[in-house]
């Protein structure tokens, strides 16, 4: 199982905290902004810790924990400009929060009272997708849009190592190539699709699929929110400029479950969990900026707080949550009149009209 | 087989068109018309695609808006989801009804749930034109009849013309229909000509999803669509009995009240398709006529259609195929209940 | 969650199984007497499946027979076929009914068609897994009922258990057929336990498709199949009418005997389904029995199933399923005919 | 548009007919083998001719012509053992050829009276493919069998430059490359997928799509009968040897329409049309055994004669070939009883029987 990125991994900032240089990729950050960062990180875990508990305590049918990608997710939603759209899988949390999105709208999904429910211009982020692989196709006809518009935007498309495999991924980068379309493909390489190790999708590194097909791809240390916002801010810049796609593979770790209905135990070691640990991504941006007098243990502990306040919100925002009213599930199957949806309205309204309790209908129970 | 390049813009009252020319000419006006609207799919461009439906929209709209892409169909649909999200309107064109499979998923799973699951925010304003249905000698995949698959697909609108006027109309309100619609074009009858008022103005959008009765009778009713209601009237003017024949237009949703009045009339009704009879959507037609008309029908639904084949190869298509023959062979069985 | 690695051989005569169990015990055997067989599909190797129904399959067959796959469907699939033409028999796991749309194509124009392209010289001898329908309270894509799509697609068998014998029974049976076999789990029932006689001789391939009465009645016929027979069970054990309930087990063959005999007996038919009702499979049943039972039924043939919409978010899940209420209501009102 | 093929195209024999050396790849042949090529050339060029001259005498609905492809075709055959099987599209008529297959089974599928029709296991020759790109992973799974029964055979597919944008090409590279499986994807580049120049595929040399996967890539000239032959070798070599699958991309040309419904003068230019002819797959090989004393006069006759008797052979089966029997259509969708083709092939034994006179269904028309 890889746990080293090879010698192509572009880092600026090592496990230990050390910043480092690379040949072609730079990015210099000031004091605030290595606090906005690191505070993040710090939120994005808290909020991804939350969800789990929340999901443990019933009040979510499944969460996908982000725990290990919060650099990955961060440095690349901090490289877009916030009118550029982001098409997420099912785990973006982290990119969700950057982007200004209210943990409790993801929730929704995972509780089972929406099918995901926010309007993609809120925050210029996108539904996620649970099919996996469609999103891909989606970011490139919207960036043939913006070509189309004649805007310089880029888009940024999530997908993960096992999506590689995907039809759908393979004809998103044909139609972003033919097309030079301003789309950046970004691919957290958690090393598992589930319970399959990266070697089932492939036999060499993601980032070299790109060649394939004509356009850059270029391997970042997904763990280093430093390197990732600087080869993501490159590989935007150049879908601007009309350079085209770029794919850029963020190598990180899964180190939860893939969902919380999953038992990672039954198919991978912990030692290797314990070597992704020693990477881990708030580590080394608090070894960072303490070491380098650019949080104190006070700003440390403000940050916790705000963590904690985070946590609060979502726990009382969540238990709050309204289940959806019963005929809710016709209202927006079309977005013009439809008698079939009038007609089964009816009817339901009508029985659960002759109801005298309420009808027998618990809540959500398990899932995958 | 060359026309001019240039589709015809409005001006003269009345055209003879071919369906296939209807099409185009019904394109090009909603291309005027919003800048939004897009054409794209394989040999939509120079060619003008294989049918020539599209044909003269490259020259006069550009490539960036009439787009040949890459061969992938769920490239199509995906990249047309894209577009839609950014506020276009892409006309997406499926080569043949069976190289729309590989777009299955793109087209169930995203293209009929975005606007639900965006709580009504996002508009997937698409329509996939899919040349559908066989009777033109085709090797296989050539000649499928897919529309049951999508009816039994919550969040997607489907309609049909089966004449030049109907299919001139029809595309342009597709177009403009916030919802996702297939638009199933009956590709025998591309070639049959017909007047068509170009100048007229747009009907009502709910027009679109309404079924026409095109031929009064007092008998039995035949239910049918797309290419199979010439067949259907030729059937009933061969005939002694006085039959009524139906032009659904709108698969999804089917318009029930037009059906239903017009059973409630006759007592009888045939529904005539040519996708296989199994689990086809003349079963939806018939379980829901029955429920509502269960003490009008003088005999049960019947079903004419396509076998519950494979469609077969060309050289069997036209006993495959519901023809005049076998839908009075079924009026017969109706009538002797 | 952690299970013995080794899979119940054969021995005793009766175990008490999970539905899951039962199929994970059935698989093996299979693999055990038939080298052929193969198990393919994402995570069924070392985790033994999302739901574990292939747990302990690669420790006991190896790699190269419990095949980790690509995260690609349509690559499983299409796989498979290369893998019958080669003489195999893979048994593919689909991992949730919403995931087998990007192998629509795959299914339906290779796997259903290449026996009678190759005027049957070609044997696809597939079974497809794919653990089916709702009720487990999760996240879109995964409580779909596609069996309708399948079903309108000739050249494949389509059958479904609803409990843990007839599941390790069939799963064997399907695994034998030359025929590609769609092969649904009710995923909901996965953790239902009964008493297995794992000893039992295979029954004649017949029986795989004919539908089964699980429970008498004269005064009104429920057809069901999978999750909903325990549902159809339930209501009709709460119910004061004497209402019988047939499984239909198979769904591409319907056993429509057995159904138009009981028909034809209590003048009455529900069919009772978790898809959306709008061309879901009930229609065909109720348009095949209609036709052959018009003068014995005293109703219409009366559809429950799911609402016409995408399945819900799981909080309104147990309102979309039919449920017992549900299903006592539509009797109500075939009684009131 | 792309005539040449660019420095990377292996070559052994020129269009002037001269044999070349390549680093790499060398294939020498005995004078009998040369002419056992030319021959082989020169009767897939007949079949072709008269495959479409049949249908413009309406004894086909369609056909799809070889014409150009003749060398990848036959010398891509020639590299398997007759025991491997090849996967051919719809395009594969010169391979068939090679194999034994006798064209007639062919026309059965373009003259509508057969889906395909044949068995495979007899030449070991896959059914034709309509469906773009579907036969890649029949191809690949079929490896995978052969790997499993420890036989050492390679497998062939065949696909276009339109198909390499299909999402299951791309699936059967992720599937063939993490199995290691043996299979050769035979790629014929001929420039055009019906009026779609190669620029809509791609932006790159279609060979180069192997590395994005992790094997090799080859761009051999498609119109070199030698060179393809040497180089589809040795990738079957490589592949029976546990080596794993490769790309060849054949760079050849589509000398004729799409199919005999398509007007290629709507899309290109007759200039392309006439660069190409002067690198054509046959004139090269007479070239060189004429120049070098393998043929003679009288033996170039000889060879025109056969393939005259080919023609005629063809003429005549293809107009004895009986239409399908009506009830035909239910008697091999299923390999076992199955209840609804007993119920509707006696309904249509009984309705025909109705008839006095024979129902009024012609023969088949157009099509694509
Ligand atoms: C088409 C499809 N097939 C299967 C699944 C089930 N599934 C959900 S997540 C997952 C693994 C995804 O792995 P990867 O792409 O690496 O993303 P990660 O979960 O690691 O972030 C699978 C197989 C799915 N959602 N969609
Ligand atoms: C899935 C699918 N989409 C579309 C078609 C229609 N079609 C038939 S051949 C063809 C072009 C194929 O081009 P290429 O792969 O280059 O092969 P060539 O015909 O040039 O040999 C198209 C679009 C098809 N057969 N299948
Ligand atoms: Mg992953
Ligand atoms: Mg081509």
């Amino acid at each position: 199982m890889a746990v080293d990125g090879g010698p192509e991994l572009v880092q600026l900032l090592t496990p230990e905290g050390v910043l480092v240089e690379h040949p072609d990729v730079a990015l210099v950050l000031t004091d605030e902004q290595w606090r906005e960062r690191y505070e993040l990180l710090v939120m994005v875990r808290r909020l991804d810790a939350e969800a789990t508990a929340l999901q443990r305590h019933g009040e979510l049918g499944l969460w996908a924990p982000c725990q290990g990608q919060e650099a990955a997710q961060v440095g690349a939603a901090l490289a877009t400009r916030p009118t550029e759209r982001i098409f997420p899988t099912y785990r973006e949390h982290g990119m969700a929060y950057v982007r200004g999105v209210d943990p409790v709208t993801l929730l929704g999904l995972f509780r089972g009272t929406t099918l995901g429910g926010w309007d993609p211009a809120d925050h210029g982020f996108n539904l996620y997708t649970i099919v996996i692989g469609d999103q891909t196709l989606h970011a490139v006809g919207y960036a043939m849009g913006a070509q189309r518009d004649g805007a310089h935007e880029g888009v940024l498309v999530c997908f993960g190592d096992g999506a590689s495999s995907q039809g759908d991924v393979a004809e998103a980068f044909v139609y972003a190539a033919v097309n030079d379309a301003p789309v950046v493909f970004f691919c957290q390489n958690n090393q598992w699709a589930i319970s399959e190790p990266l070697e089932r999708q492939t036999r060499i590194p993601l980032f070299k699929r790109a060649a394939g097909y004509g356009f850059p791809g270029v391997r970042v240390d997904g763990n280093d929110v430093l390197a990732v916002e600087a080869v993501v801010s490159a590989a935007l810049e150049r879908a601007r400029a009309g350079g085209g796609p770029t794919l850029v593979e963020a190598f990180t770790y899964r180190m939860g479950a893939h969902t919380t209905s999953d038992d990672p135990t039954r198919y991978r070691t912990t030692a290797e969990g314990e070597a992704w640990r020693l990477k881990d991504p708030i580590e080394r941006v608090r070894a960072h900026i303490v070491r380098s007098g650019i949080a104190d243990a006070a700003w440390l502990a403000e940050v916790e707080g705000r963590a904690e306040q985070l946590g609060e919100h979502m726990r009382t925002a969540c238990r709050a949550m309204p289940d959806p009213t019963p005929t809710s599930m016709f209202d927006q199957v079309y977005a013009e009149d439809h008698p079939v949806m009038d007609r089964e309205r009816a009817w339901l309204t009508s029985y659960l009209a002759g109801f005298t309790d309420a009808p027998h209908h618990a809540g959500a129970g398990g899932g995958q | 087989m060359r026309r001019t390049t240039r589709v015809p813009a409005g001006g003269s009252d009345m055209a003879v068109l071919t369906m296939a020319r209807a099409i185009t000419t019904g394109l090009a006006m909603a291309m005027r018309e919003d800048p939004k609207v897009l054409v794209m799919g394989e040999d939509v461009g120079r060619l003008g695609g294989v049918f020539r439906v599209t044909d003269g929209l490259q020259a006069e709209f550009g490539e960036e808006r009439v787009i040949d892409t890459p061969l992938a169909e769920s490239g199509i649909i995906g990249t047309a989801v894209g577009l839609a999200m950014r506020g276009y309107a892409p006309v997406c064109e499926i080569q043949f009804d069976g190289f729309i499979f590989p777009a299955f998923d793109q087209i169930t799973t995203q293209v009929a749930r975005l606007h639900l699951r965006s709580a009504g925010t996002l508009a997937m304003r698409i329509v996939i034109r899919v040349p559908n249905g066989g009777g033109i000698g085709a090797v296989e995949h050539h000649s499928e009849s897919p529309e049951a698959y999508f009816a039994h697909t919550p969040g997607l609108r489907i309609v049909t013309p089966s004449s030049p006027g109907d299919a001139f109309t029809m595309i342009r309100q597709a177009i403009v229909h916030p919802d996702p619609v297939l638009f199933l074009e009956p590709k025998r009858r591309y070639w049959e000509k017909a007047e068509v008022d170009v100048d007229a103005p747009l009907p009502p959008m709910a027009d679109l999803f309404r079924a026409r009765v095109v031929r009064r009778g007092s008998d039995a009713t035949l239910l049918c669509w797309g290419p199979m209601v010439r067949t259907c009237l030729e059937a009933a003017e061969a005939d002694t009995r006085d039959l009524e024949v139906i032009d659904a237009r709108s698969l999804a949703p089917l318009d029930l009240p037009t059906i239903v009045e017009s059973v409630t009339r006759t007592g009888r009704l045939l529904v005539v398709h040519e996708a296989p009879v199994t689990g086809g959507l003349g079963a939806e037609v018939a379980a829901s006529v029955t429920e509502a008309c269960f003490y009008q029908l003088e005999a049960p639904v019947l079903r004419v259609g396509g076998f519950s084949v494979p469609y077969p190869p060309a050289r069997l298509e036209d006993l495959y195929l519901p023809d005049l023959d076998r839908v009075l062979e079924a009026v017969d069985r109706a009538m002797a209940y």
